[in-house]
């Protein structure tokens, strides 16, 4: 495995009843998880348009991390799987327009599983360590 | 009769019962053949304007368009397959409602820009199109393509899709390098119809204003997305851009992600009252791509 | 001052913010280089990774100010300053009010919304050569009480009372309480304190509509068209004429104006 | 000074000149004939009637970075020192050029522009036939043309070209070659009167009968079928409208489009063009009445490549033309 680059950034949309409160318990329970993590609260992740991946990507983000509840725990009943169509839709268009799959990530954390969202945590810097910085829209810019 | 003097015969006794306050047709170009005719019923010339109506392989350009200016008038509209499609997504989406619109469709056998055949015409299943409120008989049409034949339309993509993902990022960062954001992709699309598009939004601005590469990557990204489930491959895009950026390319991509994982094509009869694709969800969508 | 003809602004440093209203901020910016500026031209405010915006003087000499109202990327990012942050300057550009005052005339300040700003920016020119203006009265509206700026200054104003300035208020509709002032729009309120014509000139800003009702009412009372005088406030970018997008007819709005008589408004086509 | 070369000796005349500037000439590209700089100069092209894109491109291009800024301190975008020179100009474009000099410098000089146009080298070459939306005649100067640009070519028969030095800069260039006969004067003159042109405006009586107009709605049925792009006034030679944008730091100059819906449109929502009627409105009086009021001369130039490249053929001459037979209401 290839030695972790330390100053990844990913950008971690976090729907703020389940995912935002995991990682919310995962803080106050003293549970170690990488610091490459910027977190932005949404009120669901249904909430999330595939414009906010594609404008953190282009911002410099290496990776972005969109994270909603399970499945049936949707405190708005169908967010989460509206993101998920929506951003599997956009994955494909970005895969296809070049830009790498691990770049884009989602996973479904609810509020008590501070364990898993550490894991996710770890999973989603390991992958996108695997394809490294971001230099999509480092030239270009002129 | 010919279809030209059937065109204008509806047009006539639809403004003689006034069932109707404007006419889209086509008139003769005698440059490219064909271009759009506005006739409304308020016109002094009206009966030398229905006159000019007619149809033929040059009537490529797609007048739903169009109908978004019109709001709150009746409008009778000569509409060939692929407008159909275009009204239809219309209609799904409420931009249009159907008791002000007359359809006088007409069966086409392929239409033409700058002397070659469109590249939609191979596969169109609609060349005798089955949503309309009056049908003109086409002479020598060909029935309409059988629904594996229309698979083919995606044969286009294996190239692209077998590209490494460096390849890929090269290949679409070239053509964005030859936009000039003139925007003709988006105006001449009939289903781009909002108010405030998202290149020209500034709080958040999204995409950027500026026409260099990484703004017209963006800007390409965006309005493929957008577009997802929703475009019915009239390649009035491809055909309005002054650089030639393959957006039929990205439009087939996405038809052929949404045909094979949720089911739905774009354009049917059947999808009016149904919701768009992407504004809608199921159990069984894709799932184990989600940690 | 260099020639400003490529673009490129005076750098600045922000030296004082007063909130006027809820969405209205007045700046006040030090430019690195003496700008001199006269009541009614206007100047571009650069804000870095914002962009560029025209606004108009709301002061009449020293550092510049300018009222600014909270709606788009400039303007927020311009409400998100501090003191001491670095913007940039270009201008003064277009014509001045004063260019439209000839002798010792009666004055009628007609403000709207924030059409206020360069009406202040002409208010304090006045009270700073008093003697050379005859009577003046100042009307000035927008839709609630909270939304009127200045307020503190206008209050000093009408206690003054070697200032001889008379303030009117007005809002459009009646609040619940504490309002003693007029209520109504400002063309109504205008057709109401009855503005005497002779040898009296009639300054109004604000949005295109209330230009527009306030010069047919004035019309209506007997001013002639060139006693009326108002500034088009189109969408502009360059401010020198070149970007072709503030243009009414053949008038450049930033280059012949933005400063017009309602003759010159008139003889515009239909196109504001 | 004329001289009589043949296509080889062109070449070479051209290759001379890319030693002190950059070449910019018409080549190949896979979405049609484009200006762009050439390496070699046997991609040139010579047999076209115009390039889609225009030599305004080159020196009032898509994006210009004006200044660079950070936290406390502006820094201008240093301008590049390398001259340009085009060769492959229509004596339209040149015109247009000339046409755009004037609202650049209108009091205040536009130093972006300017300092480009100034060292710039213009080699202009005659046409030898007319384009389908050409009406170039309707202003006053013919496809011929040699007053705006450098040095003039024109292409005589298959292998013999005519160049000639006009401006100063233009004669220093023009060096080694024959000396050109009155017989190859005269048969370049018939070659002049032999281009037939489809379109012939009379420009006066539509810039005289445009003040009456403004508010018929004739617009409304003309213009029904413009879409709204900016294709006419992007890939117009003489269209100069733009915007600024500030983007990583750095601010831009960009193409604007008055065909944009927000090109006008106020912060407080209130547009004065709220529909695509009064938007080709403002393009026609731009083009055949506004300019010539605070300028002199046209805007438009006649080169035909808006209504060529327009995805709804709306065709801004029949358009002009056609406010002849408005009668007075």
């Amino acid at each position: 495995m290839a030695k972790r680059n330390d100053d990844l950034v990913i950008a971690a949309i976090l729907c703020k009843w389940c995912s935002y409160a995991g990682a919310d318990l995962a803080g106050t329970s003293r549970v170690k998880y990488p610091e490459n993590v910027r977190v932005i609260k949404v009120p669901c992740s249904g909430r999330v348009s595939p414009r906010f991946a594609i404008k953190a990507l282009y911002e410099g983000a290496d990776g972005v991390l969109i994270s909603g509840c399970h499945p049936g725990d949707c405190h708005y009943s169908e967010g989460n799987m509206r993101a998920r169509r929506r951003m599997f839709t956009f994955k494909t268009l970005t895969e296809f327009m070049g830009i790498e799959e691990e770049r884009i990530q989602m996973s479904w954390v609810s509020a008590s599983e501070a364990a898993k969202w550490k894991s996710v945590v770890e999973d989603v810097l390991d992958t996108v360590n695997r394809v490294g910085r971001n230099i999509i829209f480092e030239d270009g810019n002129e | 009769m010919g279809m030209n003097e059937e065109i204008g015969r509806i047009a006539g006794d639809l403004f003689a019962k006034k069932k109707i306050d404007v006419f889209l047709g086509y008139c003769h170009d005698e440059h490219v053949g064909a271009r759009p005719i506005y006739i409304s019923s308020g016109d002094t010339d009206l009966k030398k304007k229905i006159e000019q109506l007619m149809f033929d392989e040059h009537c490529v350009m797609s007048l739903p368009g169009f109908l978004g200016r019109l709001r709150g008038e009746r409008v009778g509209i000569v509409a060939k397959g692929c407008d159909i499609k275009c009204i239809i997504g219309l209609l799904q989406e409420h931009q249009v409602s159907r008791e002000n619109l007359v359809i006088v469709a007409v069966e086409c056998d392929h239409v033409k820009w700058k002397g070659e055949e469109m590249d939609k015409c191979k596969y169109c299943d609609v060349h005798k199109p089955d949503f309309y409120d009056h049908i003109m008989k086409g002479a020598r049409v060909r029935d309409n393509v059988t629904a594996d034949k229309k698979k083919k339309i995606f044969s286009v993509l294996e190239k692209y899709e077998k590209m490494t993902s460096a390849e890929k990022l090269a290949f679409w960062k070239k053509q964005a390098k030859k936009c000039i954001r003139c925007y003709a992709c988006r105006q001449a699309c009939p289903l781009c119809f909002c108010q405030e598009c998202a290149a020209q939004q500034n709080v958040p601005k999204y995409i950027p204003d500026v026409a260099n590469e990484n703004a017209n990557y963006m800007w390409l990204m965006n309005r493929a997305y957008d577009l997802a489930g929703r475009c019915t491959g009239c390649m009035e895009c491809d055909r309005a851009c002054p650089v030639g950026i393959p957006w039929y390319l990205l439009n087939r991509k996405m038809a052929k992600t949404i045909a094979v994982n949720f089911g739905f094509v774009s354009g049917k009869k059947e999808n009016i009252g149904k919701k768009t694709p992407l504004s809608d969800w199921s159990e069984d969508d894709p799932d184990k791509w989600v940690r | 001052m260099k020639n400003r003809e490529d673009y490129i602004p005076i750098p600045a440093k922000v030296v004082a913010l007063r909130d006027e209203t809820l969405d209205v901020l007045t700046l006040q910016i030090k430019p690195d280089e003496k700008v001199t500026f006269r009541p009614g031209q206007f100047f571009l405010l650069s804000v870095f990774n914002a962009g560029e915006s025209a606004f108009a003087f709301s002061n009449d000499s020293g550092d510049i100010e300018c009222s600014v109202k909270c709606c788009g990327l400039n303007t927020q990012a311009i409400h998100r300053l501090a003191i001491g942050d670095f913007v940039g300057v270009r201008g003064p550009y277009g014509n001045s009010f004063l260019d439209f005052i000839k002798g010792k005339k009666d004055i009628y300040l007609v403000a709207g919304g924030i059409g206020t700003a360069p009406i202040r920016s002409l208010l304090q020119h006045i009270l700073a050569n008093r003697n050379k203006f005859g009577k003046v009265t100042l009307l000035m509206g927008a839709r609630t009480p909270a939304d009127l700026p200045y307020m503190d200054e206008l209050m000093a104003l009408r206690k003054n009372k070697k200032a001889k300035v008379d303030v009117i208020l007005t809002v459009d509709t009646q609040p619940e309480e504490g309002w003693k002032e007029n209520v109504g729009f400002v063309p109504v309120i205008l057709d109401k304190i009855k503005p005497k014509t002779k040898n009296s000139l009639v300054f109004v800003c604000g949005p295109p509509i209330m230009i527009k009702f306030c010069a047919d009412t004035l019309s209506k009372k007997g001013f002639k068209g060139d006693q009326i005088i108002s500034t088009l406030e189109n969408r502009m970018q360059c401010g020198i004429g070149k970007c072709g997008r503030c243009n009414i007819g053949p008038v450049y709005v930033c280059k012949c104006g933005p400063v017009f008589t309602y003759d010159d408004i008139k003889k515009m086509p239909k196109d504001m | 000074m004329k001289i009589i070369v043949d296509k080889k000796g062109l070449l070479k005349f051209i290759d001379s000149i890319r030693k002190k500037y950059r070449l910019i000439a018409p080549v190949q590209k896979d979405e049609g004939l484009f200006f762009d700089a050439v390496s070699n100069t046997s991609k040139i092209v010579f047999d076209y009637i115009n390039p889609k894109n225009t030599a305004k491109e080159f020196f009032f291009p898509i994006k210009d970075p004006i200044l660079r800024y950070d936290s406390d301190s502006i820094e201008e975008v240093k301008k590049s020192k390398e001259n340009i020179a085009i060769f492959g100009i229509r004596p339209c474009d040149a015109r247009a050029l000339s046409v755009m000099d004037k609202v650049f410098n209108w009091d205040t000089k536009d130093g972006l522009y300017d300092n480009r146009r100034k060292n710039a080298l213009l080699i202009g070459f005659g046409c030898n036939k007319a384009g389908d939306h050409c009406f170039c005649t309707s202003f006053g100067y013919g496809p011929h043309e040699s007053k705006d640009v450098d040095v003039m070519v024109y292409q005589l028969g298959k292998d013999e070209f005519m160049v000639l030095g006009v401006s100063k800069r233009g004669v220093g260039c023009v060096v080694s070659g024959k000396k050109a006969s009155p017989v190859h004067e005269s048969r370049r003159k018939e070659l002049e009167k032999g281009i037939v042109f489809k379109k012939k405006m009379d420009v006066d009586k539509v810039y005289k009968k445009l003040d009456t107009v403004f508010d018929s709605d004739y617009w409304t049925g003309a213009s029904f079928h413009c879409i709204g792009c900016g294709t006419c006034t992007f890939l117009c030679p003489s269209c100069h409208c733009f915007c600024m944008s500030d983007e990583r730091n750095i601010r831009y100059r960009i193409w604007d489009s008055c065909q944009f819906a927000c090109f006008t449109k106020h912060t407080s929502g209130h547009n004065p063009r709220p529909t695509q009627r009064e938007r080709y409105r403002q393009r026609v009086y731009h083009k055949f009445s506004y300019y010539k009021k605070n300028f002199g001369e046209h805007l438009c130039v006649g080169c035909g490549r808006c209504t060529l490249h327009c995805p709804m053929k709306v065709d801004i001459f029949s358009i002009a033309n056609g406010t002849l037979d408005i009668n007075e209401k």
